[in-house]
């Protein structure tokens, strides 16, 4: 029980925590954000493996840490587009709920 | 060191609390402020772990723009707030709900502690092949040489997200300019911060883009802190947001994607592959790229921001 | 000499630690916004200012030292235009009196 | 190429071409005049092309081929025959009628699938032939457009792709239990036989072609649809379509090998099946209908005919099957024909019509002199004294009595105008179909058959077939005078059980579908449902390492 | 062990360069489109799906020529430190459908998104074109790829593509579908993501080839399979994971439509074949394989009732996606099944692509069919179809086709698929699939009728149409249907174009 081996449970713990406010939480900002706590928890299990390959005097193996560069990035790009949408329907409809599956989507032609 | 276990216990404690209190807290509001901590703590938490790129960015995107996203939507979703609540599962849904998270998170963490020893790592790979990149900075050779795939398909996606926000606009505003016309206050001080601040930002974030080749840093981070200074003036009602029917915005826009897959072709007859670089020249070249994509990714991360047009394109 | 410097730096810091801590105080005991504002920026400014007063001596290079004093002139700015903005928000709020 | 190849390529070829044809309006709007000639290079393959050459289309992995075959050969000569007479009687028969376009295609796609499935040699070929056939003939009994052949189109397409998929599953094992995968139709009987899956392989196929020959009780979509189809539609599907189940069963049966059980269940199937159409059918008062009834009971017999051949190991069997059945094809022609034609002429002008009618009717009883006695014939030497024979003797007698109550029924449908006369383009068609029926079963029994004259005219033969036709003649007396006791049956008698059935069943099924779905359809329950399957997927996998 | 033992150096084959050229050009398109802006959108998609098509053509003969797959090594840094664009049979068919749908869908949606008069630039027609380049691009990076993040980025760049598609005639109701979409989509794409850490963590790499060769049951590399297998399983909308697909597929302008359901959805499928059959076919268990095929089943069976239900026929046309994406997972294990039986799993693997490819191009013209009829009546409720049949005959033939694949009959492309997968089925003992199989033809030629019934009925009076629709896009819409419906005759060609440069499960599933 180093302490490297607590940001591998910490993030294990974040995707947990995660994916409860993804499920429960009725709106939809609040699943954002709990999908971007989701991913930072990914992202940190990428630092904590990233860290356990140092090597040759890298403070940890860079190919994982690009890599998390890259999650972030594409992260937040779902997230923009997601709050776009939202703040969207929320504009055009006065809620801001997913709803139920009332399945009627009324065709465009 | 064994003070380094109190250390990160602490710190990774408070961010599982935060996590925690921004998922159950009430009032979304509050959540998002939680959440911009939390990317905070969590930017530590990657120096921690000797990954000052990742931390930079982290604080960068994760902890600053995505906060500031999400405070524009809880700010204007104020009023669904108390109507959207009431959807929320009963008790036995939200136990079932905590239990499988638990359940998955478990073994995720059984499964993280079972990884093998030595832990496999191309960090040997990387520092036998960084020297014919000329660059000093690991990360930047990996995203820029070894997996330049990755970040090119990397500026696509943000130029996607773009269009798709885009995408978005109402009809009658298309070509119009986004957001919400800031006025400036003539002696405000979010007026004189944003004439004030700007010039240094953008120093700094120049200074970030060049030191990336060879320490931490890079045009992510760079870009995103044009990004900031950007979004700082269009607040502040110093500069107004241009209108995307703008060629000149496109261009921008496009511009760093074309000027990487330019050399990447330019790779072809030169080194023998695509995105492949002269030798000798690999240097000056990824800078150029990093250069005209710190531009573009300024540019889109700042839009993205502002999400689509809301008014029309008339100043 | 280098004992001098030591002692210096450990006094500075723990001020700086000691202001911190009052302004934390402060923002949890104070009444209202405003004073809550004042006692977290004001302890906030100092705090950082001894902190990097006490560090000064240890930097290798000018450079380096610069770029503390830039942390902490940035910090300013931006405590002062924040919390200008939240009190006038804050007034905003309240119902003149 | 061949004569052969040639003659199996237009076989199947100018029908296809005129149907491809008629994706261009115009041409559509022309076509019926030509109908009847699109089945003639049938005829002249029937004819002149040499048994057992094989013509390879496909390659390898598919081989799409085609082959004629002695059996194959009879039936396919009396299918284009009465295929050309159904075209020039549906030309007159249609005339001026709305969506002939429609109808046109739909008759192309019948006839070339039903002229296909007895020119096919391979598997897929087979297959797509049948659903060819399937298809066009639910277009021809939706033609009315009445909710009466809405209902009867959907039964007969759910029936016919349930036979398909049934048949399918079946092919698809006899093609594994083939050395290297064959697809060649010719090594179906010896690879089902020698198959593991022998016994599924038996019931699948029996099942599907069961199904399409209307063996009972999945019989009750014949009536249905040949009741709704218009008048030469009917003839065509009651007298050559249903073959196609025919053909199927004697090409994929491995009748020299298959055990005595299959053989003799087969049989019963059919004969009691056969019996218990007739006693459905004198309690039907619309022709048509009664027609198909008794369609349903000829075919019983000719599946028994397979059956008993199979339970004897006798592969003459083939041929006695397919010489019944293309009697059963002209004569069941010629009689469906002949109600548009009374339908059109009034009572005056009746008896001339009524009496050649009389004589085809009885002759599918069994009168002796008709193809009816001499098919019946030949198919003794199968059924034997034992209690087939007794049953198939039943089942003469019932056909007469039921052919005599068809005959009346039919008396009851001529035109209200006692003058009316039917126009030459129905009487001719059907008086041509009418002489076919006598003539053709001579024909085969002399030639192909390899009897003689004085075999048919033993007076041995004709009391056999005459006595069962006397008792008929009484019962049917007996029936006309009490008949009207009998309760009335509907059309597809079980079919009532069955609607019923799926009523019950289908409503709460599609009930608790739409459930099921709003459920799935709300974000905690799908996302719930999907950490279920991470955790599921992890500890099966985990599961066996 | 991990990657620093094994050292298979990829090389580039000849044509690789061709990989590269299909990675960029749409993306190229996509940037073009979007500096040049206004009306060039247009000009651009059709200059670049056409040389598109020749490219898949180029890059199908090279694999046929060299009967191998094709490989391209990135930059010159080959795996696991760099990353290799693959390309066997699989992705070329995939390739090749991708390109030729697309370009229907353009000729199609050319109708519905006409440019506006004097240059400027509307966002509808702007944003249709830039799209479906975006979807092209994202697509073909899913086909080639060789590296499961960058597959990653990939599945993403699908998803932003996707998701405006969506709404993109900006309805309340479509732009909540796409939220849902969107966020469901996330939910999956972050799992995957997580299985691709534990991946890297056990092995230290992600590239396909190299993990295919090292992965052991290990708890990690079971999470990872797991996680992927369920995100993926999330985005491609299989059952019980359909909720965001009915909606969203149904309230989508048709063009758009037609790319979701054809194309989009496929996407993810591929990845989970790639996943199964290329990286892990040694750890991925029978029992594992049983639920996905059950799930599939049950998306089949609950699927085709719940369209049964449908009284608009753009839902019923979605709720059958649902359940036609249920026979794709059918593959996995019957694919198994023969491995462990040491036979070639050809028939299942051919068999599953040959469905998802029939599949597409029917459906695709099912959608944009229903997209003609919703023009021409102003609505689509099944109930009132009648006179369609007389005002679009052609567009009903189309969708009478596009059922008969869906049915399964031959010559149709699902008819062969079927047949392969009966095939394997039966071979492998798992008669129970042939039941669904059968039990799922029934109900599909059951809405497929119902639907032609109606809409063949004649109406007394000539009905006027809501618009008039111009003949080509009929024939577009007919001519996608006739692909799907003699796709089967693909059996002629000499050669199975799907199986070539695959791995031989018979060896590679034994771990």
């Amino acid at each position: 029980m180093n302490a490297l081996t607590l940001f591998g449970l910490c993030g294990s713990a974040l995707v947990g925590i995660g994916l409860y406010g993804l499920i429960v939480n009725p709106q939809p900002l609040r699943k954002i954000l709990a999908f971007n706590m989701i991913g930072s928890g990914v992202f940190l299990l990428f630092g904590f493996v990233a860290r356990r390959g140092a090597a040759l005097g890298m403070g940890g193996d860079p190919v994982p840490q690009a890599l998390v560069i890259t999650g972030i990035v594409v992260a937040f790009s779902a997230t923009a587009l997601a709050v776009a949408l939202l703040l969207r329907l929320h504009e055009a409809t006065g809620s801001a709920t997913l709803g139920a599956a009332d399945g009627d989507g009324a065709p465009g032609a | 060191m064994i003070g380094g276990i109190f250390v990160d216990g602490g710190l990774l404690a408070m961010v599982v609390v935060v996590a925690v209190w921004t998922i159950l807290v009430r009032d979304s509001f509050a959540a998002v402020i939680g959440y911009a901590c939390y990317g905070l703590l969590l930017a530590f938490a990657w120096v921690r772990l000797a990954a000052i790129d990742a931390a930079l960015t982290e604080a960068a995107i994760g902890g600053g723009l995505t906060s500031v996203l999400l405070i524009r939507a809880v700010v204007r979703l104020r009023a669904t707030e108390a109507s959207a609540q009431a959807e929320t599962p009963g008790r036995l849904q939200r136990i079932l709900a905590a239990v499988l998270s638990a359940a998955v998170a478990g073994a995720l963490g059984v499964v993280v502690l079972g990884l093998p020893e030595p832990a496999p790592s191309l960090a040997p790979r990387v520092a036998e092949h960084i020297a014919s990149t000329g660059l000093g900075n690991a990360v930047t050779a990996v995203l820029l040489a070894f997996r330049a795939i990755d970040t090119l398909l990397e500026a696509v996606v943000l130029v996607y997200a773009l269009v798709a926000v885009w995408a978005l606009t109402p009809d009658r505003f298309w070509g119009g300019r986004p957001g919400p016309k800031y006025a400036v206050e003539p002696n405000g001080m979010l007026a004189y911060l944003a004439r004030l601040l700007p010039p240094l930002g953008i120093v700094v974030g120049i200074y970030v883009f060049w030191v990336g080749a060879d320490l931490p840093g890079g045009k992510f981070q760079a870009g995103t802190l044009l990004a900031a200074m950007w979004l700082l003036t269009i607040m502040a009602g110093l500069t107004d947001v241009p209108p995307i029917s703008r060629r000149l915005l496109r261009i921008a826009l496009a511009a760093g994607t074309v000027v990487f897959l330019a050399i990447g072709f330019a790779g072809v007859p030169l080194a023998g592959a695509f995105l492949a670089y002269p030798e000798g020249f690999a240097k000056p070249l990824i800078l150029l790229i990093e250069a005209a994509s710190m531009v573009s990714i300024a540019v889109t991360l700042g839009l993205l921001v502002v999400g689509p047009p809301e008014r029309s394109g008339a100043p | 000499m280098s004992l001098l410097l030591d002692v210096w730096t450990v006094a500075a810091v723990t001020a700086g630690l000691f202001f911190f801590l009052a302004g934390t105080v402060g923002l949890l005991r104070f009444p209202d916004t405003l004073t809550r504002l004042h006692a977290l920026t004001k302890a906030d400014n100092l705090g950082l200012g001894l902190v990097v007063l006490g560090l000064l001596p240890r930097v290798d290079g000018p450079l380096a030292g610069l770029k503390l004093i830039c942390v902490w002139l940035l910090a300013l700015l931006a405590g002062a235009t924040a919390s200008q903005l939240i009190a006038r928000l804050a007034r905003r709020a309240r119902p003149p009196a | 190429m061949s004569h052969t190849a040639l003659l199996l390529c237009a076989t199947l070829g100018l029908p296809l071409a005129m149907l491809l044809a008629c994706l261009w309006r115009p041409l559509r709007e022309r076509m019926m005049p030509w109908l009847a000639f699109a089945p003639l290079p049938g005829l002249l393959t029937a004819f002149f092309a040499t048994h057992g050459e094989l013509l390879m289309l496909g390659n390898e992995r598919l081989p799409l081929a085609l082959e004629i075959d002695r059996a194959g050969s009879v039936l396919l000569g009396v299918a284009s025959l009465l295929w050309i007479a159904g075209g020039w009687y549906a030309f007159t028969y249609l005339s001026g009628k709305a969506g002939r376009g429609n109808f046109t295609v739909c008759w192309l796609m019948t006839l070339s699938g039903c002229l296909g499935v007895f020119v096919a040699a391979d598997m897929a070929g087979f297959y797509a032939m049948l659903a060819l056939l399937s298809v066009g003939t639910t277009g021809l009994v939706l033609y009315e457009g009445s909710p009466r052949s809405y209902r009867a189109g959907a039964i007969y397409i759910g029936m016919a792709l349930l036979a398909e998929s049934l048949v399918l599953v079946g092919m698809v094992l006899t093609v594994l239990s083939t050395p290297e995968h064959n697809l060649l139709i010719s090594a179906a009987p010896a690879a089902i036989e020698a198959s593991p899956w022998r016994d599924a392989i038996f019931v699948l196929l029996i099942t599907g072609f069961g199904i399409k020959a209307g063996l009972v009780p999945l019989h009750f979509w014949i009536p249905l649809a040949h009741g709704a189809a218009p008048v030469p539609a009917s003839a065509l599907l009651s007298g050559a379509v249903v073959k196609a189940s025919v053909i199927g069963l004697i090409r994929f049966m491995p009748i020299e090998t298959a055990p005595w059980a299959v053989g003799a269940t087969v049989a019963m199937l059919g004969l009691l099946g056969a019996l218990y159409a007739v006693l459905v059918g004198i309690t039907q008062s619309h022709p048509k209908t009664v027609l198909a009834y008794s369609s349903v009971s000829q075919m019983g017999v000719i599946v028994a005919i397979l059956g008993m051949g199979m339970a004897a190991n006798d592969g003459s069997a083939r041929l006695i099957a397919a010489f019944y059945a293309a009697n059963h094809v002209l004569a069941k022609g010629a009689l469906f024909m002949a109600v548009g034609v009374v339908a059109a002429t009034g009572a005056r002008r009746l008896r001339p019509i009524l009496l050649p009618i009389a004589v085809i009717a009885v002759g599918l009883g069994g009168l002796p002199l008709t193809g009816g006695a001499l098919t019946k014939d030949v198919a003794k030497t199968l059924m034997g004294d034992g209690p087939a024979g007794v049953l198939a003797t039943l089942s003469a007698i019932g056909t007469t009595v039921l052919m005599l109550h068809f005959l009346v029924r039919l008396r009851a449908g001529a035109a209200a105008d006692d003058d009316a006369r039917a126009e030459g383009g129905l009487l001719l068609p059907w008086l041509a179909t009418s002489v076919a029926s006598i003539v053709i079963p001579w024909a085969l029994y002399l030639g192909a058959g390899g009897y003689s004259l004085p075999d048919a005219l033993a007076p041995k033969v004709l009391w056999s077939a005459l006595w069962p036709i006397a008792i008929g003649v009484l019962l049917a007396t007996a029936l006309i005078r009490w008949g009207r006791h009998l309760p009335a049956l509907p059309e597809g008698d079980v079919v009532v059980v069955l609607d019923a059935a799926a009523r019950a069943g289908a409503t709460p099924v599609s009930a608790i579908g739409g459930r099921l779905d709003m459920l799935l359809g709300r974000w905690p329950v799908a996302a719930m449902s999907l950490l279920c399957l991470l955790l599921a997927f992890g500890l099966l996998i985990v599961g066996k390492h | 062990m991990s990657v620093a033992e094994v050292a298979i150096p990829a090389a580039t084959t000849a044509g690789g360069f061709l990989l590269v050229l299909a990675l960029v050009l749409p993306v190229l398109g996509v940037l073009a489109a979007l500096a040049l802006g206004g009306r060039h959108a247009r000009t651009v998609a059709m200059l670049v799906l056409p040389s598109g098509l020749v490219l898949a053509l180029m890059l199908g003969s090279e694999l046929v020529h060299s009967g191998q797959a094709l490989v391209y090594v990135l930059g010159g840094w080959a795996p696991p430190l760099g990353i290799a664009l693959r390309a066997d049979g699989l992705s070329a068919a995939m390739l090749l459908t991708t390109v030729v749908i697309l370009l229907a869908v353009a000729v199609y949606g050319d109708g519905d998104f006409p440019m506006p008069a004097g240059g400027r630039e509307a966002r509808a027609p702007f944003m249709f074109w830039i799209l479906l380049l975006a979807v092209w691009g994202a697509l073909n990076a899913v086909f080639l790829a060789g590296d499961l993040f960058t597959l990653y980025v990939a599945l993403e760049l699908l998803t932003f593509a996707g998701v405006p598609l969506v709404c993109l005639d900006g309805r309340p109701e479509t732009l909540r579908a796409a939220l849902r979409y969107l966020l469901f989509a996330l939910f999956g794409s972050v799992l995957y993501m997580l299985g691709a850490v534990l991946l890297y963590g056990t092995y230290g790499t992600l590239d396909i080839a190299l993990l295919a060769g090292l992965v052991r049951p290990v708890p990690a590399v079971v999470a990872a399979a797991a996680l992927m297998t369920v995100g993926l399983l999330a985005k491609t909308a299989l059952f019980p994971l359909h909720l965001w697909l009915p909606p969203a597929h149904a309230g989508a302008p048709a063009a758009a439509s037609a790319v979701l359901s054809a194309l989009v959805v496929k996407g993810s499928f591929f990845l989970v074949i790639r996943l199964w059959l290329d990286v892990m076919p040694g750890i991925v268990t029978p029992l594992a394989g049983q639920l996905l095929a059950g799930l599939g089943a049950a998306a089949i069976i609950v699927g085709n009732v719940v369209a049964l239900r449908q009284t608009r026929l753009k839902l019923l046309i979605a709720y059958s996606t649902v359940a036609q994406i249920g026979y794709l997972f059918l593959m996995f294990p019957l694919a198994a099944g023969l491995a462990a039986m040491n036979l070639p799993a050809d028939p299942a693997v051919t068999g599953g692509l040959l469905q998802a490819i029939s599949h597409a191009t029917a459906k695709a013209a099912m959608f944009m069919g229903a997209g003609l009829i919703y023009a021409t009546l102003g609505h689509d409720r099944i109930a009132d179809l009648q006179g369609v049949g007389r005002q679009l005959p052609m567009t009903l033939l189309a969708f009478a086709l596009g059922g008969i694949s869906l049915v399964g009959l031959p010559p149709s492309g699902g008819f062969f698929a079927k047949w392969l997968l009966l095939t394997a089925a039966l071979l492998t003992g798992q008669w129970w699939w042939v039941a669904v199989m059968v039990v799922g033809g029934l109900l599909t030629s059951g809405y497929v009728f119902v639907v032609v019934m109606r809409a063949l009925v004649a109406v007394d009076g000539e009905k006027r149409p809501k618009m008039e629709i111009p003949r080509y896009r009929e024939a577009v819409v007919l001519g996608l249907a006739s692909v799907s419906f003699l796709l089967g005759l693909a059996a002629l060609l000499p050669t199975d174009v799907v199986l070539i440069g695959r791995p031989a499960l018979g060896v590679a599933g034994l771990p």
